[in-house]
């Protein structure tokens, strides 16, 4: 299969389209609209799911193998933040908030893009191309990211106003927001990420022989999983297409790095993914995952902690760009990486 | 009815302000809260509510004194940082104990 | 097969018993009540799964086949809104906006009439027994009638306002209502059009194949949709019973009107079908359509553009008397007119 | 199987795992949270599959068996909550209003516990081991418990008002409450029972050959309802983890009667069963009927009518004491002793 | 626009007394109400919401005296034994008659 | 707190009226507004809810001159053909110019 053909393929997927198709809605301006509580109940059924298929394979896997891939992957979500802070402050000339704030995005890792490259693999490998355990990889990179971002953020203003102050000699009234430790808190018991581990946990305790009851409902090749995941993409096309007009205030360097980052971000992590051992498959997944921006745990903790980050930005860029770029380019892409380097 | 007059404080604000709201709403000693979720828009031209959540609004019933603590308290470490907004007016009620 | 043991057989289905029991719980005075956002995603389910399949279909079958039922389909949405209004408005002396809103809604279609009617073929005759391109039909036939009945009550009353004013010689504010370019916008635009033709659309592209792997999610002939489906005629039950103490203000002559009006225009659908060439199961379906009135298009759109309509009149003929008259009794009528049309 | 196997694996099940996994997300303080409409439509949907299933079952079963179960079952109905008020206000020395409160609770049934014990048995002794009719048991022992403490209370306390008012000479308004009767309406119509006897009424008609085509959907054996049942669990696991805080306010003789209630009342469940003629299977399921504790009709109602008692003490009771208990130790226990009564 | 003076009554109470609620309104006269969800905490420390359903919100526009009939039996009736607030304002309308 | 005094305007429309309303209070030089998902009685007696949406109402702080343009196109393009209330009071803000 060339790599045309593999976009082509990856284009004419339900998925994609229920993506294409709610953007669609939005632009000419439907009143479509899916139902908050759907909305939050198809997440809570995807992460819980992803989650509960990621134990039960834990459970007889060896502990071994998890290592080196995981020692990889904590290396991806110390490089991957700093790396889009550095660019975007010094190359792209945003204010620290605003770097920090997208850096935070793209230092994290989006569920549905996880779930997109295992899907594309899966279709062209075949069963079993994808190494078991790299649902807990998902659950390492989603929160260091996060929590290195914020604090380059909230360091660097801190320095920059103690700057101010020194030079003006007025002391201005820190308007105390969250400390860091409530969001660690914050992170580490937000829905996705509880989702995600108390699945785990659970898959793992029952293992096979547990699952095989609640497998169609849960399971992620069963035709359930693929419903749901259809109809969350059509909610992700319609909060991506009402950021649509934002990409004009995002500015052309925006655009330009919501491209560049996963590209490198990507082959780093088919790169690293490679060094540690894992077949081509597993390292497409990790490329993917250190390419993809977070739209769920991230924008909460970001708003939160650095509000002084304009949310224009960051959700335009991991939404509304990076997020179709990797599930109609990004993800063949780095497959074909991934193939190159294991010598295909 | 006899009735005693109180003051209303009302809060509009972004949902993920919530928990910190309460927490000082109770810290500045008023009796009790209703919440509303609600949506808006204002002069800061969010338009992040599917990914950040809606607006709620948070309406206290409290004696002047308290209101003017909250409204100190937002003043300083809300309104220059979030998007809230917040308002007072006067309300007649029956048993005002219930609410100093 | 009798016709009364057709009826039997089709009242002892779970649907149309859902939709009693819907009824039996306010007539009990039950609070009973199926969460807002439970409905609205059942909806979204229903019609995104009609358009998908539909789409599906149309992507293997010959155009061509297609132009004659589309020329009467449109023939039926011309004359149905017209049939409706002139009875409503000269023998039962409704005003222009009432006879105008309920004409409305007659002359639009009911999607859940539409499953009904091809599961009854389908239970009857077999599988292939409808022809593939009757959801198509199915969205030609929902908006022209809504927007000719919209056209007559506003420049209806638009007229009668300026024999009025030049009579008194005094003029009247126009109070402007929305536009009629508006409410073509808006009714393109609105939910269950977008979902029956992007859902249409996908499916048109992934075809056969794709469809596949989400076939059991959506297919119409398969569990999960008749489930959904069962719900959502529980929640149709609900709201019929809640306006069934309205029928007293209905007036006689609406409920005759609620069910000599899809009779006649059960008849015509199934006449019409048939010289389109249409075969017996078709012409069913085409005649369930024809016969059958909005209740989920055509009411925003009347409220918002006529509301001078008394929403009693238009809800309760279109939901407490057609719909259940359809449902138990239309089907199987259009069902064996059409036998008898095609020489059975 | 040794009864500590049977905890064991009863404990390792997705269903008693998501409760758990509910339970722990409050402790971590999470915010972690199902949606409500979601909470309200699996509560319909588990409730209508119950009722449904045990009519298609009932249709097809003669009614003669079911004289003397019904009996017993009332019989339960009418001792539980006695027992459960004497013990409460006697022994436990709460007040009136509180001891009826908590006496409605157990004197009804959880539907929930129900399902749980008839799994529990099909997994042990196999297909055919539980009795029809016994959905039919549990909508006749949801109603009467709840009436009969209610009464209590009010007679209760009207009487302690009026030996108050003859005492100091006073005659105290009397803010009157609801009317039973009103209570009566409220809880035969109110939406589990509803559902249940709705359900029952159309499996009823239905029978096995309509159940065919939705019963993947609907029933209990398969893997749509384990999945629906399971997020529940994971709902109502969180809501009895934030339940948890309220056990200090409860005292050391409310959680001795969370326990020994469901045991007392398990035992008498198995007991009676077995002198109606049940086998060991379904006099489990009796017994695990009685020992429940209602969470979801009775609250409201009592609220309404005896809004005196602390809902801290029956809400905690019920779902934070009880319900756990049984789930992983009551109905393994009733299992035993229902085998021993059968001789095993 | 020319605007009269009436009262606006605000009452919240738990869920479960809605139709109770509504029930007195109109018994007392008032034309018309507005429901909303919300919920809350006050003096009564309720944690019941996720059994027993969260708060609403009644709002009445009327004359003063309809309010305060209602005022009257939400004292003797709810008051002491429910968790309902209850509070009142003046408001300016343009269509009088249509309250009264 | 050292506050100003604005008006309060809350509208009560029929849902399906959300995007003209908003449409005429930007028109009027309102700089935001809060709305809320509500369900009401009135005189209109609609009981359409279940297929026509329920109610919103639609907060706005402003100052009385901008209320006043709202309640006029109020009073002459919606009052008479659809169900919806409105009225005014008058509330404490810190700060004035966001409204203004
Ligand atoms: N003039 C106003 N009237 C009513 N609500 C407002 C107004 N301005 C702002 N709000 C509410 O306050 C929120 C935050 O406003 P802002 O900080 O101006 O973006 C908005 O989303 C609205 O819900
Ligand atoms: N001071 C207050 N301000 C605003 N709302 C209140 C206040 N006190 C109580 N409430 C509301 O009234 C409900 C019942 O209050 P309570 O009867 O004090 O438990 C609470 O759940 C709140 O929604
Ligand atoms: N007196 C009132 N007090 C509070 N809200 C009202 C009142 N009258 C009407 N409403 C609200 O306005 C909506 C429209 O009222 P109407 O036009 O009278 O049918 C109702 O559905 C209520 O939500
Ligand atoms: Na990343
Ligand atoms: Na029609
Ligand atoms: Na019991």
């Amino acid at each position: 299969m060339t790599l045309f053909q593999m976009f082509q393929s990856n284009i004419c997927s339900p998925m994609v389209l229920a993506f294409a198709f709610g953007i669609v809605c939005r632009l000419i301006k439907s009143e479509m609209a899916i139902p908050r509580d759907l909305y939050t109940s198809l997440s809570i059924y995807l992460l819980f799911a992803l989650g509960l298929k990621g134990g039960v394979e834990l459970s007889h896997s060896p502990w071994q193998q998890l290592i080196l891939p995981a020692v990889v992957t904590i290396a991806l979500g110390v490089i991957t933040p700093i790396s889009s802070f550095l660019s975007l402050r010094y190359l792209g000339r945003f204010s620290i908030a605003d770097a920090a704030g997208i850096a935070a995005h793209y230092g994290s890792v989006s569920a549905v893009t996880f779930i997109a490259a295992e899907k594309f693999v899966l279709a062209n490998l075949g069963e079993g191309s994808v190494a078991p355990f790299m649902p807990t990889l998902l659950t390492l990179l989603e929160i260091p990211g996060i929590q290195i971002a914020l604090a380059i953020g909230v360091l660097g203003l801190a320095k920059s106003k103690r700057d101010k102050d020194s030079a003006s000699g007025v002391r201005a009234s820190d308007a105390a927001g969250p400390s860091l430790a409530g969001v660690w808190h914050e992170l580490l018991t937000a829905r996705s990420m509880v989702l995600l581990v108390g699945g785990m946990v659970i898959g793992f305790i029952i293992g096979y022989e547990g699952y095989a009851s609640v497998k169609p409902f849960f399971d992620k090749g069963e035709w359930m999983f693929k419903g749901a995941l259809t109809l969350f993409l059509l909610e992700m096309g319609l909060v991506a297409g009402s950021r649509l007009a934002d990409l004009k205030h995002a500015g052309a360097f925006l655009i330009a790095f919501g491209i560049a980052a996963p590209i490198a971000h990507g082959a780093l992590g088919v790169y690293l993914g490679s060094l540690a051992g894992l077949d081509a498959g597993s390292c497409t997944v990790l490329g993917s995952m250190a390419a993809s921006a977070s739209y769920i745990a991230a924008p909460p903790a970001v708003r939160m902690t650095l509000p002084e980050a304009n949310p224009t930005f960051y959700l335009t860029a991991a939404l509304a760009i990076t997020f179709p770029f990797n599930l109609l380019v990004g993800i063949p892409l780095y497959f074909r990486m991934a193939l190159a380097m294991a010598g295909h | 009815m006899n009735t005693h007059t109180l003051t209303l404080l009302t809060i509009v604000a972004e949902a993920l302000l919530k928990d910190r709201l309460i927490h000082e709403v109770r810290q500045a000693g008023a009796k009790g809260f209703t919440i509303t979720d609600v949506s808006g828009e204002g002069s800061r031209q969010r338009r992040v509510s599917e990914l950040l959540g809606d607006n709620i609004k948070i309406e206290v019933i409290t004696k002047r004194e308290t209101a003017d603590k909250i409204l100190t308290v937002l003043h300083k470490d809300f309104f220059p940082r979030y998007a809230v907004v917040a308002f007072m007016s006067e309300v007649q009620v029956v048993r005002e104990d219930k609410y100093l």
